[in-house]
């Protein structure tokens, strides 16, 4: 296994496939964000010069000409930066990529990935932080990754590319620098299967992408006070390992489910309900939602990590329920 | 000339027009729910455009897609009977009136938002650019789109990455029912010429009166030859003057069920809608035409009818007789299988 | 107390707002849907006609512009038609109209209401039956109304003109020709107050806007059967009445929310979290929810009806929960 | 000539200039976070709009702020406290340097996405007008805009409503960066030319030297007053040769600390960017167009220059000294009250 950042195994796994099928394009868009690390990409470039398009600033158009080329067969890549811009092309994502497929019963399909970087990214202010997976999940038809770590990023934006869906890839700029090892060769990983990072009898922590690195800290934190948390990294909301949370929950008899989105109508309010309905009687406790603040994201950020769900208020949350 | 191609398109159009009455009478029926729109009135665009066009090319249309979905090919047995919901519908009865499309035809998708298709065309041409396949995408779509900025993007993206696609416009804002009517709101652009914006992003561009079907089929056929060379879009504004039923939302058979004759038999027409009659609408039209250029007879003009209103009828039965989908296939698919 | 239609007491609210308010515009949009009903918006028009726009089709741009002479205290009035077409204008409405009176620190307000027709019209099929509530909701900044009834829907649309914040007005074509008594005089129905549609003991429905009336039906049938439906018409989503629904469920022990979106980070996700997390104890048993099944819209108005929340459904639920 | 006026316009950008540096600087110290953007070498653009502003008018900007907050008149104190993020900034700390806004000074609201504020300001006319205020909208915005859908319905909207706007387009590509090393994707549209958009629509449009201070007052004033009188809008593409520090999220120093001593001392100027320096660098040229026409000595020019880096000095105190927010007031200000 090779230790690599999360960033070069993202690129490892868009080389592969452009390698392994001409009908993979990308997008020049801002894969890694503002945050460096765009050297990784360069290569790409060099390599597949004719499957790369440089972009306007049009993530509507550009969203629904992946979805047309997409009924085609090309699967394109369009990497539209910071998820914020994404509201852009709601429409073209929501329903043109995301009902095709339904509406033309089954005729046609749309293997298009939308790559943008989600969350709190320090300093990004009240536009350049949205979590829009929740509003997402929310729209049938859309295939939705959230890798933790380089190991899953390769192999999940593997599956991406390869998905007769539209996905999309809600990436964090923050994670762009992590190193972590990853199996060699290729590999997929498909989506819906759930991934328990830390097995715990005590308590079950839900949560993806930044969130599954919070909870991995939160987690030793815990276990230095006797608590062993369970964490179940969702890696992908559509499909859902309701199975996966449901057996954990099963286990350990506590919930709580962090989320970047803000609360209301979030991930984490899912998985909840999800939870209350189909296994109220497995919870000993009631269950927690450890959610970015019901508010905007201030420029500040001392301020950004005080909205966040980060580690402190994980830990702070598990403890409540097991005490 | 060729005498067989003209012939065939005004089959096209005339199939059209058939088609879009029997819509009209499923309506009237409440056969189908929603409201809806027809293509009365714009037969010579979609006709001689569909003409051109080979498998490899691909066609995506609006709220307004009957014409486009017959003159591509779609059966009209599959496309009337995906008015009507049923199974046998080209999307399995999921689409209805707003989304006929037919993979198959080349026809992909059809959006109902305005403006959505044209960037999916663009997608098209995208495709046909990077699989060298030498299709070509073409955009069906209204003068109303040019008031959604998603088609101007289209536009400038067609041509910063050269993609080999015909952006048609059918602008049906000539003669349009005043709003206050209850008009479609269309084509509010300040100077209400759509076309001085593909010029002034560069585009090859092209006018063309939408009522007369050789001279579509002309300039068309020419554009679609050159896309295919250069792979640069280019765009064409068919005019055409709006049919007197096409309210907003829902259409209104004002003007009759057509009658052919009225081509040579000009007793036949008297009244509010004579104009229409005598000089736009554009099966009247280009049956005289024909008949005048001695590319058809009555004869010709008269069994072509016969020949589509039989097929017509036959699609009628067929969709009538064709079941409404389980409740179960709501299920099917929401999401696509492996390839 | 007059009778009149909820489209008649809509337009009454706002006959009476823009006499009240020379700073009341309004977009001459499709504030009736495709169903009729326009009669009654004809009179507005000849009245105020220098204070109505006639849109071009341009949801993007005419919100923002709304947003920013609302910065200025001119409150528009924006009918944006068909529920699905606001997601055109998705990023304007959340991050520019959203998010400015908090990025301003409270300097300015959007005091502007964007109305929708939302859900399963009859045959609206697959990109026009949108039901954008739940997306909305996890957008902080928004307030969100919901009427289900002609009373309700002059109150609140008076308060959402009146209201300081950026207001989406989600309604329901087919409630429009719906009669039912309208207090006489102005009043305003102040959000987040919900109003219990019918009281019973045995177990509470949460609903807002037309599933409201499938609700009270639903409510009619259980009766038959001895049981006594709770309905909580929620009126508003933002700010949500927690304590009404809370209180319900204390007496009933039993909770169903009926919502139009489908299920996943839904209206019902976040109303069943919300009693998961602070009033687990108040269930008997787990809750229940009644969504739009989680698929497309078909075109097919009885598939349609299959798929919606309807009537049965809620009934069936409600019974499962109650034996 | 109005000395006092060409005067207090160079004492803008003067004031621009140094409080970018000021901004550069802090950065570097990393006291606050993210990317940001500077407007060294458009201060003449801006400083000349905002110099027929009045206080009834309303400014609208992008990423690409600091200098139109400047010259509209907020407090650098107020402005860098933001930029840091503390409780005495425009917006309390919230929004940095991407939104820095001051309803005060007749600037609500600004938009950090490409083009998200040009129908905000489109909504400050249509407020004017209803209002009958006497005020005008002007949109602050980058050539990168064009690229959007939304502005070009803006565009559309301004003149089918006829809202009293002044549309400002800075096109600082002419001299960009190329995207290979890092440059900004701007002005992607296929004829390089953003004003044939407007102009196509049938709106009022003009060109100006946008690094020349003189010509974009004249023109601006005049079309303020026009835009007053007649409530229709106008548009301006201001061009500018953007400055070499430009590059994509991270402006760099590479041109350093303003001397305006070059103004007058050529032999001060040498290395890489002699052209910027003698050309382009929109201060400079201000200040050597001032003496040159008589209108300031070398004295009033460093005058100027002295005054204006002492109130930056001492806004860089009191901004720094300004205390961060509460965590607790990020609950405050989500609803807005009642009115
Ligand atoms: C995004 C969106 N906004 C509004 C509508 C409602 N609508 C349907 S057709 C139409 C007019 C379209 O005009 P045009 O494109 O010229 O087509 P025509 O009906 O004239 O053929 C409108 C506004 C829609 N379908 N989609
Ligand atoms: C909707 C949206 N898409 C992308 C971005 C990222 N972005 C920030 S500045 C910029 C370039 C803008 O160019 P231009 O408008 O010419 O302004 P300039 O920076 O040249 O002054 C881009 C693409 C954004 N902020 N918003
Ligand atoms: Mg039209
Ligand atoms: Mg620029």
């Amino acid at each position: 296994m090779a230790v690599m950042t999360h960033a070069e195994a993202l690129v490892e796994a868009i080389r592969e496939c452009m390698d392994e099928d001409p009908n993979v394009a990308l997008v020049w868009g801002s894969l890694m964000g503002v945050g460096g690390n765009n050297e990784h990409v360069e290569h790409i470039k060099e390599d597949f010069a004719d499957r790369i398009f440089h972009p306007p600033i049009s993530e509507a158009a550009i969203a629904a000409i992946a979805t047309g080329a997409a009924m085609d067969g090309v699967r394109t890549i369009f990497p539209m930066g910071t998820a914020s811009f994404m509201f852009r092309a709601w429409d073209q994502i929501i329903h043109e990529a995301g009902e095709a497929h339904y509406m033309s019963n089954g005729a046609v399909s749309v293997p298009a990935v939308f790559h943008v970087v989600h969350g709190l990214r320090g300093g990004g202010s009240v536009q350049h932080s949205q979590s829009p997976q929740s509003m997402l999940w929310n729209a049938p038809g859309i295939e939705i990754a959230m890798p933790s770590c380089p190991a899953d990023a390769k192999g999940l934006m593997r599956t991406a590319i390869k998905s007769n869906n539209p996905t999309v890839f809600i990436d964090y700029q923050k994670l762009n620098k992590r190193s972590g090892e990853v199996p060699d060769g290729t590999y997929d990983i498909p989506f819906g299967v759930a991934d328990i990072k830390r097995q715990g009898a005590d308590i079950t922590i839900v949560a993806a992408s930044l969130q599954v690195v919070h909870s991995l800290e939160a987690a030793e934190v815990l276990s230095g006070e006797g608590i062993e948390a369970e964490i179940v990294d969702l890696r992908s909301l559509v499909p859902l390992d309701e199975e996966a949370i449901l057996s954990s929950v099963g286990k350990t008899g506590r919930l709580v489910v962090v989320d970047e989105a803000p609360p209301r109508c979030s991930v984490a309010s899912e998985v909840i309900a999800t939870v209350a309905e189909k296994g109220m009687d497995l919870l000993k406790v009631p269950p927690v939602r450890v959610n970015r603040l019901p508010v905007h994201v201030p420029a500040n950020v001392a301020l950004e990590d005080f909205i966040g769900p980060n580690t402190d208020r994980i830990v702070e949350a598990a403890k409540q329920l097991c005490s | 000339m060729d005498k067989l191609r003209l012939l065939d398109i005004f089959r096209q159009m005339m199939l059209i027009r058939r088609f879009e009455e029997a819509v009209y009478d499923f309506h009237e029926q409440k056969l189908f729910g929603g409201h809806y729109h027809l293509y009365i009135g714009q037969e010579a665009t979609g006709a001689a455009v569909m003409a051109s066009l080979r498998s490899e090319d691909r066609v995506f249309s609006t709220h307004r897609n009957h014409g486009h979905a017959i003159a591509r090919g779609v059966d009209p047995k599959n496309a009337l009977a995906e008015i009507l919901n049923r199974v046998d519908g080209t999307n399995g009865g999921r689409g209805g009136t707003f989304h006929l499309a037919s993979a198959d035809a080349g026809m992909p998708h059809t959006s109902a938002l305005v403006g959505g298709a044209v960037p999916l065309a663009a997608g098209a041409g995208f495709a046909a650019k990077l699989q060298k396949s030498g299709g070509i995408g073409v955009s069906m779509f209204g003068d109303g789109c040019f008031e959604e900025g998603v088609v101007f993007e289209t536009l400038n993206l067609a041509l910063l990455w050269k993609l080999p696609v015909i952006f048609v416009c059918e602008n049906n804002t000539p003669g349009a029912i005043l709003k206050s009517q209850g008009g479609n709101n269309t084509s509010n652009l300040p100077e209400g010429r759509v076309i001085q914006i593909p010029q002034a992003l560069g585009m090859e561009c092209h006018e063309v009166d939408g009522g007369d079907a050789v001279a579509v089929d002309e300039l068309f056929a020419d554009c679609a030859t050159r896309v295919r060379a250069t792979g640069h879009p280019v765009f064409i504004e068919a005019l055409t003057e709006r049919w007197p039923g096409n309210y907003f939302s829902f259409p209104s058979m004002v003007t009759g069920l057509t009658q052919v004759s009225m081509a040579w038999d000009g007793s036949a027409i008297s009244g509010e809608h004579e104009d229409w009659f005598k000089t736009h609408g554009p099966v009247l039209r280009f049956a005289r035409d024909l008949i005048v250029n001695g590319v058809g007879t009555f004869g010709d003009i008269v069994g072509i009818d016969v020949d589509v209103t039989e097929t017509i009828t036959s699609a009628k039965e067929f969709a009538l007789s064709s079941p409404l989908p389980e409740t179960d296939s709501v299920y099917s698919h929401l999401l696509a299988g492996e390839s």
